[in-house]
């Protein structure tokens, strides 16, 4: 049965970056949950941030607008943070090529190897 | 218009809602439940509750302009298509002024957002805005995914 | 009649489906969402969905009695009363002719069934069908239970 | 996110009762089912049985009348079958109070009580 729409969002502070497990659905209702925590963590001055996107199983451009606005302002940063993905399922892949975005995010097939990319 | 009165075509589903976000959940609930009854697989139904979310955030942030309102939808199948009308009592605009978005160039080129149309484009078949005194309806069909 | 106009009402929220058994689950669905909008409590949350499955049941059994047909439902909030009409187009009864169930005799003495209008009466405060040439229209009322 | 409406159901031959699992939401639309798996069983001569019940979200006096039909069954056989019931929730008890069934049921705590009690 239906509540209200949830959203996991977990955050964990790594050595070298932010590691986000998301889970749910991420419409233009939720997408400004991700927006707020992400916000909150670049506004504490980490710049190098990993979303593990497993859970993911809907997101819309309301989400994609996230993702870029804050890779926009990871890589402006002085020492050039960015946002990396991982584990993006098809159903969200699909997503990121209609929007041509494929090829402008890092995307790694485990949460493992994007936080050691950093 | 609604072709529910062709033999050929399924009874119509609605659901009137608040045009607030919070209830995009619903809606996706209720397409879901619409489209497993009319036996449509599981990528289409993604497609189709894709390009309905955009549309109906579309209504609720651009339409209604964060005022107070409700949007209106209806589905059916005719022949194998599905069809689905939001109808709306918010502001007009000209789908044709919209331009298309950038898909290639380099992220710190690209907009945040305007993306939303597009999909609705890629996803659906056919797009048909009508806007009148009665309402804005937007029509859209993606053909034969019904059975 | 809808009390929605009434400055302390919400919205109204409708869903219009096929009278079939299998569309109860996503009534119930809808019934959810609505009820957490509106911030109603579990409790009474289950009670309206008992109340309003049991009635949209006895739409599709006996009003439509297996012929096609659609439910219009609509649920709305005023007041902090928890207000849901059903709506149909099917035969007419009269509820006053209803017998109350036996709740006391052994096994062997109870009829299987018996029981849909007698669960609405004790989930629901006020029960009030109207029955006219443009429908059936069941209200039922639930007070105090929206913040 | 809703698909049809599901229900499981499922069943175990025991020595000396058929133990009954249930889970979801059994409205007039899902109590058919359970209907044919009791049927199905009461056919095959078994008459004394056990429906754990702890898994049973939502009951509507269709469910209802689909247990007081086979309990009626069981307990007109010759050597006095019967319907028993296991875990029941307070949301399954509240339902079958109202319908003043709480005394016409044997209910046990736990499933082993109550496939014990055969
Ligand atoms: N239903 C609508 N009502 C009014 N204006 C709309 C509607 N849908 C789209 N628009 C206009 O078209 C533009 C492009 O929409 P879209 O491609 O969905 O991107 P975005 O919503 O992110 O701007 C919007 O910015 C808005 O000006
Ligand atoms: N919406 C309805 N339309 C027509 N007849 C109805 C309707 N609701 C109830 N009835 C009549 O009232 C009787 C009692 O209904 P109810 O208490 O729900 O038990 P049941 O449905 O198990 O018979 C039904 O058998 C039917 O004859």
């Amino acid at each position: 049965m239906t509540t209200q729409p949830t959203v996991v969002i977990h955050k964990k502070e790594m050595k070298r970056c932010v590691l986000f497990t998301l889970a749910g659905r991420f419409d233009s209702s939720t997408a400004r949950q991700l927006e707020e925590a992400l916000q909150l963590t670049l506004n504490a001055g980490h710049f190098n941030l990993v979303l593990n996107m497993a859970g993911v199983e809907y997101m819309s451009s309301a989400a994609l607008r996230v993702l870029i606005s804050t890779a926009k302002e990871c890589r402006k940063t002085l020492n050039g943070g960015d946002l990396r993905l991982a584990a993006v399922s098809p159903r969200v892949q699909q997503v990121l090529d209609l929007a041509g975005l494929d090829t402008l995010f890092q995307s790694f097939e485990s949460e493992v190897e994007a936080v050691g990319s950093f | 218009m609604s072709t529910d009165s062709s033999p050929a075509a399924s009874a119509v589903h609605e659901l009137i809602l608040p045009a607030e976000a919070a209830w995009l959940a619903t809606v996706a609930d209720f397409l879901c439940s619409c489209c497993a009854g009319w036996q449509i697989d599981e990528d289409a139904q993604f497609e189709i509750q894709l390009a309905v979310d955009e549309a109906a955030t579309n209504v609720i942030t651009h339409a209604y302009a964060g005022q107070p309102g409700r949007i209106h939808l209806r589905c059916w199948v005719a022949d194998g298509d599905f069809h689905i009308e939001l109808i709306d009592q918010g502001r007009t605009f000209d789908p044709e002024t919209v331009p298309p978005p950038d898909l290639t160039g380099p992220l710190d080129t690209r907009r945040e957002g305007g993306l939303g149309m597009h999909f609705m484009r890629q996803m659906m078949d056919e797009i048909d805005f009508v806007f009148s005194p009665t309402g804005n309806r937007l029509h859209m069909i993606k053909r034969g995914v019904a059975s």
